[in-house]
């Protein structure tokens, strides 16, 4: 039933071509995680008392954190993830649209967690702990048929396009850019835009020769162009992603790793993860503020 | 020389009113039509390049989140102008005025709004209740007398609209600023001289007559505020009409026809807007724009003249003596 | 030069004076256009000001109003202070809802007419009364009509002043300030841009008025006028007041060789 | 009513006239304001056009100079038909181009001056002369500073027009219309800000100009110069012209009963 | 009461100048502090607050990457700017032509440019390549004289600057008309009276009078627009101030620093520029705001006085007679 009459509720039906839908399949709730009471215990006292579990996430970034068809409830992997770890630790997880540059502050005060995909980097470590709950790589894509012949050893002089602010952006990208140049050839003419999705219609559309994002990033995109794009080359630069935690609450980031592992052994991880066809991205166990090499 | 009248005896014949042929520009006329011919060609290949998917444009104009979207962005329009319109006219009036600490006020004000981005502002506005966990109201050194949790005073919805309106209220004081500023001086002296109090003369005499030249910036403000809601999502506020394309354009990876319904509903709203610009400013501008300046050729004007005597009594000496 | 002539009826019968200038200077910047200016007028006298072009005229009536603030000298209307407030011999400004107050008393023509161009003739007329004395709309728009009427401007109640001749603005103008009723009416030549016929209707307007007892100072070209309704004449020159007194001696039998010069150009 | 008395001296030595108004209506919406006028001006003529206010007198004059299109009749000066082209009986719009041309051989001093506010004296007398006519700054400044110590104004050139008096003002206009050298001057109230003393002077500069002969069409209040200076004088009332002809005759012996009660209320 | 000079005669003796104590306006002082007082200890927890890491903003700057980044956003601003002016102007003068359809066309240019949002313009000022791949000049219906590639002419630095040029154009041309209706009426009758051809008259006569309403509110689109550039990301083009910080931001994590690094630089080229306008209207306000309406109360203007004799000679008749 529509709340205007007049209006259509095409937002509403599943969106065409799509694979990796909310409520698919493989239906799993991440809310039937068991509490546990023990892990409860070592939560800090401000948390201790509250019902609810906050999480800031950029909700534009599927399929690990984006919005049901509604336009306003937060899903994806993280968005479950996140339910999981609030049900271990008995709360409720509260998952808000936030604009990237607005989560990390927040951290501490409104959000608990900042879950959206954020690879773990050295510099990036400084400003936060981080709890590593996934394994993503860098997976390029072309054109069906890959029309202009690309090869990941010729990309000088090419049109790349990633998403603003990703590794793939800098140093990945960057870096073979210079490579490019400091062996004469022309550099790579990178295209960096705000959304993944700009991304991949400018690769259909033929104004770009090659993408390059996250592995699980490709993959989506991959699946709802319905069959309009291929995988160029191998994952490669396997990086860890991390679940954000304000730099001064360590203890809450050690029970956030805590949670992760319990999760990891008892399969729900795993169940989360096949639920959004990414499996291939788990990781073994959680580590908190992992060494990473970049 | 021909004298279209019979005589010079206006009453008697027939008034052969000048109906003269119009000057041919017809360097004009090429250069319009080389005009309309681009707007039909880049109206018809809009229509036509397949690119632009106009089967979901189609789908989406009227989907109800969508039309949520356009209320919303609405709401968030109206209310942050109507707080920025209220402000601008104190701000406008504090740079008048005689105290300097008022006059320096309103300019660091005006300075500040206008020099740092709307997106940062509203950043800072999504943030408050981050670095400011509580606002405390009390007696400075003294006891505190109210200590309210920021979070539940400002929530999305307000962040969004005093943020945007603290912003805009500083385009706008320029604006009325330049308005009162092209009222004659003379205007003032004659109120003035008639005992009227200063904030009478702004309202009564100086205003209004400054709305002539405030009404079309502050439109562009206002058709400018509709877009710029969109950055709300910085507070966050995620119900706009941006926003909600944007989630669209994403899950069905077309962002093309999705920014097209944007436009076309920002479009309507913008000419619902033009619309009602051009009577306010109509209204405003009696008694100088619409003062009849050419004759009316209706005949009825015509017949009228020949119905009267012109014997002079139509003059406006009438009443002359006393 | 400004030698003071025994002024008119008002301090000749030892009546309070009404306006009292006590040497008024104005300076603007480096211009010094009134150079101590000293003046009475008493209550329901007409004084008159002649004078040539730039002599400062328009200034002294607007100083009067408060329209510029004097540079040195006093001037009292009712026997308060005009713009300030003295207190222990030192002055104050006075705030601009005083000032708006002792406006309200006098009624002001402006040489450049500055009617309200957003409002009709008939509109111009009520909007002090009603926004000022809080007058009903409709007892002002009596008294506003019965005004036009008298600068036979009836007909033209509902025209916006660019739809007037200059004529009818100034016309306009005169009804606007009366409408007030002031005590004190000050006419910056009221009848500049009128024909000879009208000048005539206009002055009779004013004889009534002065008639009725009101106080007025006039400044105008129209030496007829001076020598028929004033009750004293002044005549200033390059901001210092030449000479001053009844008008019919002045005219008849100048003392200064600047105001025999200007009235013999005149007559 | 309209009963065109024989005309001036031009028409009375069979010379073509410059300006020839013919039939000329005008309506503002639905107000006819002007009701058939008839007029000729020979060169070197002036014509002098009375009548009371809201007569249509400036209208006339702005009619002349294309500020206002007539609704029917036509005007032509120096046998060229003003604001039209007439091509085969049927009258086609000037373009700008040519009505600008038009306008350069009139000059126009308005009732309410219009100066340029954002100009000094100079600066608005030598606009039209180095942007219209193409002369030197430095010659257009010679000339410009002529005229305005012929209108008494020298010490006054560098003043912007708010910081001058309403008489100086009008000098201004005067001087910034006369730099154009035109053919031919319309005059609207020309006097009407000025004193007594002054308006001799100014007078006195339009009778050199006729004497060096200008011609020119006054609109005044003026009866001593019409009778003076005037080879023709012209009463309008009403959008009419009641009388026209030699102005001592006219004054001392009016033919319409109108004509003689306007002039009774100005002698 | 007392006569404070000496007699009459001005030229004698001193004159005694008024210095009148203002008015007292105890409750604007009142109010006036509480402002002072809120501005002090909002600016105090700025600077205190650790959350706004200022170490992190002091290394940041005056980064290379920070300086290039406000150097773009002054070329896209001034370049889309230059663009924009001189099409508003022309826009404006259409409005006013007297050919219908040049008047229609630029309603409809402003219609639609200030009608949809910019962002989607650039986005399609970015998609142009793809959507229309060949741009052919050619006679309609006839031989194809020119092709050239779309990629090739509209690169993202001229897709940048035309799209925003054109949007702004409309906002413009808005204020222009404003302006251009604020000049009395009489201004134009007295200088086409006097001969000048309407371009002329609008140059010298209208316009420079206009400018004193138009510059107020082009100050406020030139400072705006200096934060618009920041969309021209959806071009894409990557090097303006606020994309740098963003990247920054994205690198560090420290998003905070970085938008008050882009802020103050925002807030430091928005001061230059209000400076810039208060020179620029000062100079279109002569004659008209800058008259001197209070007197020169320095001694020397006395001391000028005095030495002058007041026999009149100092008055304005000299030239009175030729
Ligand atoms: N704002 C100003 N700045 C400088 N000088 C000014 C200003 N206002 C007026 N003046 C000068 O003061 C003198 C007196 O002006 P005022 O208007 O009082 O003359 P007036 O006697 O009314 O003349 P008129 O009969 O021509 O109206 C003039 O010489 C004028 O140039
Ligand atoms: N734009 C207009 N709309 C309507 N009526 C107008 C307009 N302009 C002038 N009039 C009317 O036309 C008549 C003639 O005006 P005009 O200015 O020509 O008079 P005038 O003879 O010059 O009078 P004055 O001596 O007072 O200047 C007046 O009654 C006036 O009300
Ligand atoms: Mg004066
Ligand atoms: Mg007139």
């Amino acid at each position: 039933a529509l709340a205007l009459t007049g209006c259509t509720d095409a937002s509403q039906q599943p969106a065409p071509g799509s694979t990796a839908s909310a409520g698919g399949a493989a239906a799993f709730d991440p809310t039937t995680a068991p509490k546990d009471e023990a892990l409860i215990a070592l939560l800090p006292a401000a948390l201790k008392d509250k019902a609810t579990l906050e999480i800031g996430s950029d909700t534009s970034y599927e399929p690990a954190e984006f919005l049901d068809k509604d336009g306003q409830t937060p899903v994806g992997y993280d968005i479950d993830m996140a339910k999981a770890i609030a049900a271990t630790l008995g709360k409720k997880a509260v998952a808000h649209t936030a604009d990237f540059p607005t989560i990390l502050p927040k951290l501490g005060t409104v959000y608990d967690l900042g879950m959206s995909s954020f690879t773990i980097t050295q510099e990036r470590s400084k400003a936060v702990n981080f709890v590593s709950y996934f394994n993503a790589g860098t997976l390029w894509a072309v054109q069906k048929g890959n029309p202009n012949k690309i090869t990941m050893d010729d990309l000088c002089g090419k049109k790349v396009g990633v998403q603003t602010g990703t590794v793939q952006e800098e140093p990945d990208v960057s870096d073979r850019s210079k490579a490019c140049v400091a062996a004469g050839k022309p550099a790579i003419d990178i295209i960096s835009l705000k959304n993944q999705t700009d991304i991949t219609t400018r690769l259909v559309g033929g104004t770009i020769d090659a993408m390059a994002a996250d592995s699980p990033i490709t993959r989506n995109a991959l699946a709802n162009t319905g069959g309009k794009l291929e995988v160029l080359g191998d994952i490669y630069d396997s990086a860890e992603q991390g679940i954000a935690i304000a730099k001064n609450d360590l203890p809450l980031a050690e029970v956030i790793e805590k949670v992760m592992n319990k999760l990891i052994t008892d399969g729900t991880y795993m169940k989360i993860l096949e639920k959004w066809n990414n499996a291939d991205g788990a990781i073994k166990t959680a580590v908190l503020n992992p060494a990473v090499s970049n | 020389m021909r004298s279209p009248l019979g005589g010079s005896q206006p009453a008697g014949g027939d008034i052969d009113l000048i109906k003269a042929v119009p000057v041919r520009h017809p360097g004009r006329w090429v250069g319009a039509a080389v005009i309309i011919i681009v707007l039909v060609l880049v109206a018809q290949s809009l229509v036509t390049n397949e690119r632009f998917r106009w089967d979901i444009v189609g789908t989406y104009i009227l989907d109800v989140l969508v039309i949520q979207g356009v209320g919303w962005t609405l709401i968030l329009t109206v209310a942050s102008m109507a707080i920025a319109i209220v402000l601008a006219i104190l701000l406008a009036f504090m740079r008048q005025s005689d105290n300097p600490l008022f006059r320096y006020v309103a300019w660091v004000w005006v300075w500040f709004f206008r020099g740092t981005p709307i997106y940062t502002q509203l950043v800072f506005w999504g943030l408050v209740a981050t670095l400011y966990p509580t606002i405390v109201l009390g007696v400075p050194f003294g006891p505190e007398l109210l200590t309210v949790n920021t979070s539940i005073l400002i929530t999305a919805k307000v962040g969004a609209i005093v943020g945007l309106g603290l912003n805009e209220s500083a385009y706008l004081a320029e604006i009325f600023r330049a308005g009162l500023k092209s009222v004659d001086n003379g205007q003032m002296e004659a109120a003035e001289a008639l005992g009227m109090r200063r904030s009478k003369v702004m309202w009564r005499i100086v205003l209004p007559q400054a709305m002539r030249v405030i009404i079309p910036p502050t439109g562009n403000e206002t058709i400018g505020m509709l877009k710029t809601t969109s950055l709300v999502l910085a507070v966050p506020f995620t119900l706009d009409l941006t926003f909600v394309t944007n989630t669209l354009a994403n899950r069905t990876y077309e962002p093309i026809p999705l920014l097209i319904v944007a436009a076309i509903w920002y479009l309507i709203i913008t000419s619902v807007l033009m619309v009602g610009q051009y009577f306010i400013e109509k209204h405003y501008g009696k008694g100088v724009d619409n003062v009849m300046k050419a004759p009316v050729m209706a005949t009825a004007a015509v017949a009228a003249a020949h119905a009267k005597p012109t014997t002079g009594t139509d003059g406006s000496k009438e009443g002359g003596k006393e | 030069m400004t030698e003071t002539t025994p002024l008119a009826k008002g301090k000749a019968h030892g009546v309070k004076p009404l306006v009292k200038v006590e040497g008024v200077h104005k300076f603007f910047g480096e211009h010094h256009v009134l150079k101590g200016i000293d003046m009475t007028v008493a209550p329901g006298e007409v004084s008159v000001i002649i004078g040539p072009s730039g002599s400062g005229k328009s200034t002294l009536l607007r100083c009067i109003n408060v329209l510029e603030t004097i540079s040195a000298g006093r001037i009292y209307v009712h026997d308060s202070l005009i713009g300030y407030r003295e207190v222990n011999g030192k002055l104050h400004d006075l705030s601009t809802k005083h000032i708006a107050a002792q406006r309200r008393e006098i009624g002001m023509v402006f040489q450049r007419f500055n009617l309200f161009p957003h409002k009709t003739a008939l509109q111009n007329v009520i909007e002090a009364p009603t926004q000022v004395k809080r007058q009903s709309k409709a007892a002002a728009k009596l008294k506003a009509l019965e005004l036009l009427e008298m600068v036979g401007l009836s007909d033209r109640a509902d025209f916006y002043p660019a739809q007037l001749s200059g004529g009818q603005q100034q016309r306009v103008a005169i009804a606007r300030a009366l409408a007030m009723e002031p005590e004190l009416m000050l006419f910056d030549e009221p009848t500049s841009a009128l024909d000879p016929e009208l000048v005539g209707d206009v002055l009779e307007v004013m004889k009534d008025l002065a008639k009725s007892g009101m106080t007025m100072i006039v400044v105008t070209h129209e030496i007829g006028f001076a020598r028929e309704v004033g009750d004293t004449l002044t005549f200033m020159d390059a901001g210092v007041v030449v000479e001053s007194g009844n008008p019919r001696e002045i005219i008849a039998n100048p003392q200064h060789a600047r105001t025999k010069e200007f009235l013999s150009r005149v007559l």
